[in-house]
């Protein structure tokens, strides 16, 4: 099986300080694999180097064979890559469904349409509510993004990312922010998704019960480089992990 | 322990929409009070109602005695009050230092200035130099929270602090609000991490729809499961 | 679906105001009247067209004064070497070179942000504006060109006024379908959020400049016809206070409406007439009343009549249009 | 070409720079540092202006003297403006937007004011006891005045730096930049701090408008003619950096001697000629605030 | 009812130019006090609207249609900016409606863009620049001068200046070397380099075509340098200006060669004493060269009326003041002013003074005297200059 995203050698520092430090891995299709590591491991970092958002100082990043390092964000994006953010990141005057539907236009190259009014495109606007529906935003879809609490504009996050149907999705600390209620309904739903539409996908997480309740690999990050890889039982009780990282359970 | 912070019948809107209803709440000197509740429940606009970074229409917040509902928020923080937002919102372009010398407030005097911080936040006193805007994630809310304690506050209030935070560093914060009960510090920290929150505190506060649907110890709470999962769904 | 239903108001809004200017010349008492109207107009296309960039992209562009004196000046040069009969041609010829000049110029100006881009645009204008004071063998200078005549077919002042109201209404229609379609949703996510929209694949500077050439399109347009109602142009046209003027007017209107700057521009024409024709000291008068509205109605004009027929039919807050 | 002329049309430059950086000086405070934008600078400047010709010429003060008073006068005159009005927009939703709506309405207000109390009449301001003449200086002419106003030029650089970077209060108006309610809840008074840095950045404008009152005819609508050229030093040293305003007004001052020696067909446009090749190559100004970039 | 004679004005009343607008109104309305006083003209009483131009000539264009249209006033009057004056003009031609020009002074208006509806009551730039360059001459004759600069604002009126300076310095064969032009942008606030420029091309003589306050700035800031000590300064179209003599006080050199459209103390007439003195009573200052325009202005239109016999007849207005001879303030004994129809522009005498003592007219210090007149029929554009710009 040809891999989706190959990610070889890469570095990033910021005058002095090495962010990424030769980081390498591959993610195949069907991949669900979790990222965690310390505050300030480099691991938003990552994401932003894989999106485009940062041009890596060396390395090679080959995205469904195509080589990506330091191409543009919008055209990384077109290719289908998603991401959604650590610090939400949403258009926060326009309701909500205009949130994710502006997304769904952009899938189906219909965003850049002048003439015919939003609610004209069809297609969009049922994807639109149909993704809302699945992160229960439906009820909100006439609100504005802002008026909606923290947990709730994460999700929102997450719906916009969707609805590219992206070959390879990037999240950020999906479920911080939320109650205990939505970290398990949106672990439910990510993975439902995962299967449902057999997407790959690559998270950042503190959420342990997350972690080891989905992921089916998990890279730890420390200090810009990769530390280990493996399977969540194996970095449970991976002991560098655990001084590094997990500290003993709460 | 007398009661520090009070707020009874507290009304709250966003232009029309109205969010908090009746909310009562007490924090007494020295405890520490969690308010737990679902996502949009109304815990930030409990703290920004408490700040007066919202007005409330109706109801009260007494601090230390003093009526102080519509003192403007700079007046409440010379009084003793600190918070941490939920969105940290450190001061992107200044440094690190910069950032906790704004923190500080002129006229209260406490245990905690820079050498103070430094020493409990290790992950700080590397990056002085460095701009708050290019920090992680976590090292902003690590920040947020030791630019609060330059301060000095009397009542600490803590928008979800455990987000964003690595386990290592949560176990830290966990260590960190232990020590600073032992300093006589009041908390107020809302948080959707139950073991984090059960950890840490005396008291809780559930929040539901804008209404406190539960109040009690923390040990009758551990008990009352019902509530944890008609509420919190845990 | 609630937005729908808000966009039809606002339709509405828009084909009872026109009706009313096509009214206009059967009740008029005077050409005075054709005049002001005209004004009105003109600028309203201006200010709708500014706004699409200011108020829907959030790029607060100071140097539309270029745009506009270019649509003008074309308008005005052609008329003054080649004859009357070149007015129309030149309108269009105007509007599409200005779009040309939009497209050199656009590239340049949006590598730039903030306060960083409104400079450059004033730069720009500034530039259009000195060069065209500078070249008095061509242009005139500041002398200006006078007897612009629109051809016979257009020359009496009801046919011109239809003529521009129709050509209004049509950019009006246009700017109004554009923002009610995806990519003026773009658009506003743009505003908003910029880096989120490059995360959705589109790129950013190029919807950017996809806009500011329509604005300079239709700005060009405005100034075109003006150079019909005045039967001059002159070199204020190019100046920054020009620009300046339609900031103001979309401001004040409401920037957050697609009818506010209509509105704005409707206000400031009349108020300036009214007070001027009245007292010397209309800039105390003009400036209380600005001041006045500014305090009194933060949403702008018609943003507050919105949020006011909001409350009477006890809507939620949410998104007027 | 002579070099000592160089030299001389150098010193020339200079002097206009140093005007301009004064004149500029409070915007950048205003809208460079707290990012609160005046479109009315100039009328404050006008007003500055004004007062100086008054305490000097009908009350009969030492020049130096009414120049402080007219720096004071026009800045309690802003400030009373600011807690009337500017207060009532903070925190809006488009409320750069209201900035300059209100502001302009400033202008509108405070130029008929100005016609109502001092008339249409050209005022004028002689220039204070020794320094109406001029010094030489290796076979140069250079006016004393002039020279006196390059020195207090770089005395307001100096002195806003120092205490905009090192100062508790420059830190704070930085900070109000950037997130007001923030900072509110640190303990700061903003609405207070705002007030006084309008309050002192139009007491520099009045300054100036009283510095430069000396060498130009005092007449309403002054304030206008300012505004633009302040905006551009502002922008192109850098939003917020007082050395940037200073190499702005410097380089403005510099090629615009330099044009109307060589050029002078072609002098007037130069300023924008400038801005436009430095932000082209230096989109952020000269001295860009360091870039501050997160996903 | 009472019969009027509506006068549409379309002054500046703000700004920088707001002084000669207010002047200009004040004069205005006190020529048709003193008419309306006397009983008015052929049954008529003068009446005026005055709005403020604001410099803008769209505006101004509105204002002109207003007037017209809405209050249907007979004549159009006033203008400070050419460039409203050109742009006012087309209206009058439009409209057939008599403006009358009172203050602009860019020839075009009477030249290139003659119109049969619009006649000039004050000098225009080349009858200034014709006195200004006879003066030149003869002062080549006792003090040999050879190089000449110029400054003026960066506009119409500053080029046209110097270009009809060169034209008739041309014409009169005098011989001279350009040291220089410089141009200033309008209300330019610094003019140190111009200054250090000029002080390096030793020029003998600077002409300079400055308007408004920037007189005023220049002088200032030349003084210190000594600029003024070595070179003539020459300002002969709106040097003169009362209002750099008051502004200016003690400060203004003494020396320097100024003209103006008007002058307070030039010449002694009892008509000058009398505007002067009952333009101070009225207004508690002395009049700028503006105002006699609008004096003018307003005598003209009596004249008109009084010929014609009612102010809505036009085409027998035009004809009327195309035969006007009106005795003004500024016509010395022995002249009276009259309208050219060929080109509806007033002639009249200039005089060219130097500033020297004089405290006469408070705030000012300073006035000019030593005049040199010149006489209105050299001062006219001749027919082959008129034939060329009109062509074009
Ligand atoms: N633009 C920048 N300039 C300087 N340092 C930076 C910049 N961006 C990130 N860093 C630093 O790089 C390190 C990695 O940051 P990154 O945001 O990738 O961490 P993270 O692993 O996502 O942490 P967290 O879990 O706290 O979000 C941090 O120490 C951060 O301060
Ligand atoms: N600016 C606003 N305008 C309108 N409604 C708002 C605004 N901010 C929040 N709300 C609404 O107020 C309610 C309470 O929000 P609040 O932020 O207090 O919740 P929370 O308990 O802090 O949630 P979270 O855990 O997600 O942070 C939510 O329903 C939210 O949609
Ligand atoms: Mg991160
Ligand atoms: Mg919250």
């Amino acid at each position: 099986m040809e891999p989706v995203l190959v990610v070889d050698g890469i570095e990033k520092s910021f005058g002095g300080l090495k962010v990424t430090d030769k980081v390498s891995f591959s993610m195949f299709p069907g991949d669900l694999t979790a990222i965690i590591g310390p505050n300030g491991a480099g691991k938003t970092t990552l994401f932003n180097i894989l999106t485009g958002h940062l041009a890596p100082d060396a390395g090679s990043i080959r995205f469904e064979g195509k080589e990506i390092a330091g191409a543009r964000t919008q055209d990384i994006v077109t290719m289908g890559m998603g991401r959604a953010f650590q610090i939400t990141s949403i258009f926060p005057e326009e309701t909500v469904l205009d949130n994710v539907r502006v997304a769904c236009l952009s899938k189906l190259r219909e965003a850049t349409v002048f003439i015919r009014p939003i609610s004209a495109h069809k297609r969009a606007t049922d994807r639109a509510y149909q993704i809302l529906e699945s992160l229960g935003l439906e009820k909100f879809s006439d609100r504005r993004a802002f008026e909606l609490s923290h947990g709730d504009q994460k999700l929102l996050d997450i719906g916009i990312a969707l609805a590219l149907e992206p070959k390879l999705l990037l999240l950020d600390e999906p479920t911080s922010g939320m109650s205990p209620e939505e970290r398990l309904l949106t672990r439910e739903l990510i993975k439902k998704l995962w299967s449902l539409f057999n997407l790959t996908l690559l998270f950042i997480e503190h959420d342990m019960d997350m972690v080891f309740g989905i992921a089916l690999k998990v890279l730890v990050l420390q200090q810009g480089a990769l530390l280990v890889e493996g399977t969540p039982e194996e970095i449970r009780s991976n002991p560098e992990v655990i001084t590094a990282y997990l500290g003993e359970e709460l | 322990m007398g009661v520090i912070l009070e707020a009874t019948g507290l009304n709250t809107y966003y232009g029309r929409s109205h969010i908090l209803f009746d909310v009562n709440l007490d924090v007494r000197a020295g405890e520490t009070v969690c308010l737990m509740g679902r996502n949009g429940a109304g815990k930030t606009t409990t703290f920004r109602s408490l700040m007066g970074l919202t007005l409330p229409r109706e109801g009260r917040v007494m601090f230390r005695d003093r009526d102080c509902t519509r003192l403007p928020p700079y007046r409440k923080a010379r009084l003793g009050m600190g918070l941490v937002p939920e969105d940290r919102r450190v001061f992107g372009p200044f440094t690190v230092r910069e950032n906790l010398e704004m923190g500080r407030i002129p006229g209260r005097k406490g245990p905690w200035d820079l050498d103070t911080v430094f020493h409990q936040f290790p992950v700080l006193e590397r990056m002085v130099h460095r701009l708050g805007g290019t920090l992680s994630g976590g090292e902003q809310q690590m920040l947020a929270i030791a630019r609060a304690l330059m301060g000095n506050p009397d009542v600490l209030m803590l928008d979800e602090p455990s987000e964003g935070l690595s386990p290592v560093i949560v176990v830290r914060l966990k260590e960190l609000i232990l020590s600073l009960k032992e300093h006589k510090t009041t908390i107020l920290l809302s948080e959707q991490n139950i073991r984090f929150a059960m950890a840490v505190s005396d008291r809780v506060v559930v929040i539901d729809k804008g209404h406190v649907v539960y109040k009690g110890a923390i040990e009758e709470f551990r008990r009352e499961e019902s509530i944890q999962k008609r509420y919190l769904a845990v | 679906m609630e937005s729908n239903k808000r966009g039809w108001t606002t339709q509405w809004a828009g084909i009872a105001v026109l009706a009313l200017f096509a009214l206009l010349p059967l009740v008029k008492t005077s050409d005075y009247q054709l005049t002001v109207a005209n004004n009105v107009l003109l600028w309203a296309v201006f200010a709708m067209s500014f706004n699409m960039l200011f108020g829907v992209t959030g790029m607060l562009s100071f140097g539309q004064a270029l745009y506009f004196g270019f649509g003008a000046y074309s308008v005005g040069l052609f008329a003054y070497y080649q004859g009357t009969w070149w007015f129309l041609p030149a309108l269009f010829l105007g509007m599409a070179g200005s779009g040309i000049l939009a497209l050199l110029i656009g590239p340049l100006v949006l590598r730039l942000t903030g306060v960083y881009f409104t400079m450059l645009t004033l730069a720009f204008a500034q530039l259009g504006w000195g060069i065209v004071v500078k070249w008095y063998d061509f242009t005139n200078g500041d002398d200006g060109i006078q007897g612009i005549m629109p051809p016979a077919a257009l020359s009496n002042k009801v046919v011109y006024y239809y003529f521009c109201l129709v050509l209004v209404s049509v950019s009006v229609w246009f700017l109004w379908r554009i923002s009610r379609s995806p990519f003026g949703l773009m658009l506003r996510c743009i505003r908003q959020n910029p880096s989120r929209v490059r995360f959705l694949g589109r790129r950013v500077k190029r919807n950017q400049l996809r806009i500011y050439v329509i604005s300079a399109v239709f700005t060009a347009l405005a100034g075109g016809l003006m150079a019909g109602v005045d039967n001059s142009v002159h070199t204020g046209m190019w100046y920054w206070t020009t620009s300046g003027e339609v900031i103001l007017m979309s401001i004040l209107g409401g920037m957050g409406q697609f009818f506010g700057p209509f509105v704005g521009a409707a206000i400031m024409i009349l108020i300036e007439d009214m007070v001027g024709a009245r007292t010397e000291f209309w800039s105390m008068v003009i400036g209380i009343v600005m001041l006045t509205m500014v305090i009194l109605l933060p949403k702008g004009v018609v943003g507050e009549l919105v949020q006011l027929k909001e409350r009477l039919f006890k809507r939620s807050s949410a998104l007027g249009v | 070409m002579d070099p000592s002329f160089l030299v001389i049309q150098g010193i020339s430059g200079l002097t206009m720079a140093m005007i301009l950086f004064l004149v500029a000086s409070g915007l950048t405070l205003l809208f460079g540092v707290v990012n609160v934008f005046n479109f009315a600078h100039g009328s404050f400047y006008m007003l500055g202006a004004y007062f100086a010709y008054t305490f000097v010429s009908i009350l009969g003060f030492n020049f130096w003297v009414s120049l402080l008073l007219a720096g004071v006068a026009a800045g309690a005159f802003g400030m009373l403006m600011e807690m009337l009005f500017l207060r009532r927009i903070y925190g809006r939703a488009e409320e750069a937007g209201f900035q300059i709506l209100l502001t302009y309405s400033f202008i509108l207000i405070i130029d008929d004011l100005v016609k109502m109390v001092w008339g249409t009449e050209y005022k004028s301001l002689q220039r204070p006891d020794g320094f109406s003449g001029s010094v030489e200086l290796l076979g140069m002419v250079l006016p004393s005045y002039n020279l006196a106003i390059i020195v207090l030029g770089l005395l307001v650089a100096v002195g806003s730096w120092l205490v905009l970077s090192r100062t508790r209060g420059g830190r704070i108006a930085r900070a109000t930049a950037i997130d007001r309610e923030m900072l509110s809840t640190l303990g700061v008074n903003v609405p207070l701090t705002l007030s006084l840095t309008f309050g002192i950045a139009t007491a520099l404008g009045g300054v100036a408008g009283a510095l430069a009152a000396p060498l130009r005819s005092v007449t309403p609508g002054a304030g206008i003619e300012v505004i633009i050229d302040s905006l551009i030093v502002v922008v192109l040293g850098g939003m917020g950096n007082f050395w940037g305003a200073l190499l702005g007004s410097l380089i403005i001052g510099e090629v615009t001697a330099f044009a109307v020696a060589f050029v002078p067909d072609w002098a007037s446009l130069f300023s924008f000629l400038v801005m436009i090749v430095v932000l082209i190559f230096k989109p952020e100004g000269l001295f860009s605030p360091a870039k501050v970039r997160r996903a | 009812q009472e019969k009027v004679i509506k006068i549409g004005a379309i002054y500046p009343m703000t700004g920088r130019a707001g002084l000669y607008g207010m002047d200009s109104v004040a004069a205005m309305e006190m020529a048709m006090e003193e008419i309306n006083a006397k009983g008015g003209v052929a049954g008529y009483k003068l009446d005026a609207l005055s709005t403020d131009s604001k410099v803008k000539p769209d505006y101004s264009v509105r204002i002109a249609k207003r007037y017209i249209e809405e209050d249907k006033v007979h004549f159009l009057f006033g203008v400070v900016s050419s460039g409203v004056g050109l742009a006012v003009t087309e209206v009058s031609k439009q409209y057939k409606k008599i403006f009358i020009g009172t203050d602009h002074a860019a020839t075009e208006l009477t030249v290139d863009n003659f119109q049969p509806y619009y006649f000039r009551v004050s000098n225009n730039t080349f009858q200034s620049m014709a006195a200004g360059a006879i003066y030149l001459k003869e002062l080549q004759a006792q003090k040999p001068w050879k190089r000449i600069a110029y400054i003026g604002p960066d506009y119409a009126y500053g080029h046209s200046q110097w270009n009809e300076l060169r034209y008739c310095l041309d014409r009169l064969g005098v011989q001279y070397e350009v040291a220089g032009e410089h141009w200033p942008k309008l209300a330019q606030p610094d003019y140190t380099p111009f200054i250090t420029t000029i002080m390096k091309d030793k020029p003998d003589i600077l002409v300079s075509g400055f308007w408004g306050g920037d007189t005023v700035a220049f002088i200032k800031q030349a003084i210190p340098y000594g600029l003024l000590k070595n070179v003539l300064y020459f300002h002969p179209d709106a040097g003169g200006n009362y209002e750099l003599m008051s502004s200016m006080g003690d400060e203004l050199p003494d020396g320097l060669v100024l003209s103006a459209r008007h002058h307070n103390n030039w010449p002694d007439t009892e008509l000058n004493r009398k505007f002067v003195g009952d333009f101070f009573k009225r207004t508690g200052r002395y009049p700028s060269y503006a105002a006699e325009g609008a004096y003018a202005g307003v005598y003209a239109i009596a004249y008109a009326v009084e010929k014609v016999g009612n102010p809505d007849d036009a085409d027998a207005l035009v004809k009327a003041l195309e035969g006007m001879k009106l005795k003004l303030p500024e016509d010395p004994e022995g002249f009276t002013s009259y309208m050219d129809p060929d080109t509806h522009q007033i002639v009249q005498m200039q005089a060219i003074g130097v500033t020297m003592p004089n405290a006469d007219f408070p705030p000012a210090k300073k006035m000019l005297g030593n005049w040199k007149i010149y006489k209105a029929e050299d001062l006219l554009p001749p027919k082959e200059y008129i034939e060329m710009k009109r062509k074009k």
